[in-house]
């Protein structure tokens, strides 16, 4: 039996209502049928580094760059778009965390760990010392 | 638009978990860090997570099918250009829900599967008609303002990946709001055939609202452990009281009656009184035999197989399936 | 004759200074001796998206990755790496600007465009007048 | 570590652009936006934004040499390992000014072969040689400090991927100008003979420093072009005052005497008088005869030699050209 909806678009296209038992089995989509996913990076405004924003499937990355466009660009205007496959971007799964960690006694190589005043002001006073004698 | 509630299960049996980790895993997220997809995490972690992230895409799926049958017959070009938007957000959301989703290993096939096939739930207030365009009004404003509530709390959970998705939604999501109050507003200001419509799609609406964030926590499953690991922010009965707190003067501000004799604010507790909404009802409706259920699995269905043909088209099956970074 | 340098390294390197004139024929390296480049995005703090921070050379991904993170990784602590060839991400390269364009009279799809309050006081305020009546 | 200076040539022939895309571009620069890799620009803002950034480029490489040969020399373990870091933060820079500069489409390999053949320039600075510890303490306080005062300019110019890479580069050159700093002070405050190293050093860096921003702009090449496209952004001599403003003070009050009887500031306009630096040196030096200027360029080329195995036992032939995107 079709279904009869409040939207007569919907009642129009005569769409049977699924059995509930056997649509339980039921596979629509296999695997890919969305085809492969892509990255999505944008640029909010010119200068500024492209930051990730999201991923989507698409068949292409043509494709993916007009579909990014429509879900990251339809409400605040971007000005650039990049696209790479998920597949093609290479990363480090396991353990990352430890792989960054710092050496923490790096301080030598902060501007922070250079205190100079101390010593030029001890110089001065004694430079005026021996200057008044 | 997602709510929350009666979306977690108990799990089968005890997973075991490498204590080692397990304790690292806690440890971060008491540290307020975020889970990244790539990291160790409970099974029980990836599991809810996954149930919860997917219901919520579902639920924004779905939810765009009973107001996006009015776009055609929204009154005046503004209206529509405004409902068409607001449908293409809701939309745009389950993208990026699936997205946040599939960083889990869950492919986006698999959850369309799933949600066709009954198997994965969805919001159950999607499982109501439209009747009116006073309902889609009713919608936009309620719902949505319900669905935020969910969200903002969500977006200050555990995994990356759903916050960032989150932030980007709460953001396009206060327009649904405005929309939503604007079409309210017009109606109960109006003529009294206007007001009496919006009071019809109130009378309508106010169950579903009230089970929007699932059963009351007497009822409810167990959720210490989520709370803890920050799948579920809120209980579901703190979030409907935030809801009420916000929305009830806003609502009897119109004029509007809401068709609950028993609700009050007790002034002396601060906390809303109202009558305990009907879980049964609730269960029997997410559980298939609600009003709708049927024409949105069937609508999707559809959907899915007209499509079939241009993604055949265009599609390369020299692929292979990889999950997304973030 | 071999350069003599005040760097004792140098000098026991032995190394002959290039003539002059016949060096600016010289050409030490070929194109892509130096590899293709690759694009390194990278996650500053857990839960923030990844964003670019520059591109390098490398004869892989692997390479890349171990680069990016003494270039990109070695001062401030970072949380993640992702690599991905420049070659494979996509791009618009022209009037790329105009693609962006927004249509400027959309402000019924923001917040901003909807005005609410008016409309309910004089409601209120018409109600008032009626209850006094 | 770059200071500007005589990197600017006169076009050829004055190239014909499109008036329409030129005034476009003109109008962009004007409004304080940024140029970006894949924007029209006028060929003569590209060629002169190569010379720019490669011989800045080259001049953190070559710059690295001087103090790299203290490394095994430094006075302790603390300033070895301190100098390592500078060393390897200028060789870092050179690899982020390279890829800005290969976004304007001329490959690495060629900048490269373009240096050790003597076409491209590079900060005159470094065809003079650190003699004593103290001339590393006199480049790294002081030519780090006027290298910082062009690149904090240099970063607000017109070209996106060269200001992002600078807003890095200054980061960075924060500590190599107090590390400089400190071990001036360390010597100028400690025994008679550390006092007298450290007046020699600063005697024979004067000159260089003071050419360090370029000729005088009496002198130099016409700039106003690049100056409206914000290739140039400020005067050599303007970033000289700026120089002598900040640090002769500090060099002042270590007791330190500065070998030019001229240098004053004159208080009534505000502006520094000194001794015109001798410029027919500083053409003879850029243009190869400066003490090191050999040295430099064979020690470049022998490291490009010397890793050649190295680089093609990774190398994959297969691989073809391709402009970075940022």
């Amino acid at each position: 039996m079709p279904i009869k909806s409040i939207d007569p678009r919907i009642t129009r296209a005569n769409i049977e209502i699924q059995n509930k038992e056997t649509s339980k089995e039921n596979k629509v989509l296999e695997k890919l049928d969305h085809w492969q996913t892509y990255e999505v990076f944008a640029q909010n405004k010119r200068g500024e580094h492209y930051s990730h924003v999201g991923s989507l499937h698409a068949p292409n990355p043509e494709m993916a760059w007009i579909l990014a466009k429509e879900q990251f660009g339809r409400r605040n205007k971007i000005t650039g778009i990049w696209i790479t496959k998920t597949s093609d971007i290479f990363s480090v799964t396991e353990n990352e965390e430890e792989m960054f960690e710092l050496n923490s006694e790096k301080i030598y190589r902060e501007a922070g760990g250079y205190k100079v005043m101390d010593r030029i002001n001890k110089f001065k006073k004694e430079n005026k010392k021996i200057s008044e004698k | 638009m997602y709510g929350g509630g009666n979306i977690f299960e108990k799990p089968e049996n005890e997973i075991q978990e490498d204590p080692v980790k397990l304790a690292e895993f806690e440890a971060r997220i008491l540290a307020g860090e975020k889970i990244e997809p790539t990291d160790w995490m409970p099974k029980e972690y990836r599991k809810q997570l996954i149930r919860m992230i997917e219901q919520h895409a579902h639920s924004e799926i779905i939810g765009a099918l009973p107001e996006g049958t009015w776009i055609t017959r929204a009154p005046g070009f503004r209206r529509k250009l405004a409902l068409m938007a607001k449908v293409q957000d809701e939309v745009g959301h389950a993208q990026l829900l699936y997205s946040a989703a599939e960083t889990l290993g869950k492919p986006r096939e698999e959850m369309i599967n799933d949600l066709i096939s009954g198997k994965s739930k969805y919001s159950n207030v999607f499982n109501y008609p439209a009747v009116t365009w006073a309902d889609t009004a009713v919608i936009a404003w309620l719902i949505d303002a319900g669905a935020i509530i969910n969200q903002v709390a969500n977006s200050k959970g555990s995994y990356g990946p759903y916050c960032r998705a989150l932030e980007r939604i709460c953001q396009e999501e206060s327009f649904h709001l405005k929309y939503g109050h604007d079409n309210v507003v017009f109606l109960a200001t109006g003529t009294p055939k206007q007001r009496q419509m919006v009071q019809e799609a109130l009378n309508r609406w106010w169950p579903p609202i009230m089970h929007f964030f699932g059963p009351s926590d007497k009822i409810s499953v167990h959720t210490e452990t989520l709370m803890r690991w920050k799948v579920k922010m809120a209980s579901n009965d703190d979030m409907r009281q935030k809801f009420l707190d916000m929305y009830v003067p806003k609502i009897w501000d119109l004029g509007l009656t809401i068709p609950d004799p028993k609700l009050r604010k007790n002034e002396e507790t601060g906390v809303w009184e109202y009558t305990e909404p009907d879980w049964n009802e609730f269960k029997r409706v997410i559980n298939g035999d609600g009003p709708c259920n049927a024409e949105r699995l069937a609508v999707r269905k559809m959907a899915e197989e007209k499509g079939k043909w241009v993604r055949e088209a265009l599609l390369n099956r020299n692929e292979m399936y990889s999950v997304p970074l973030s």
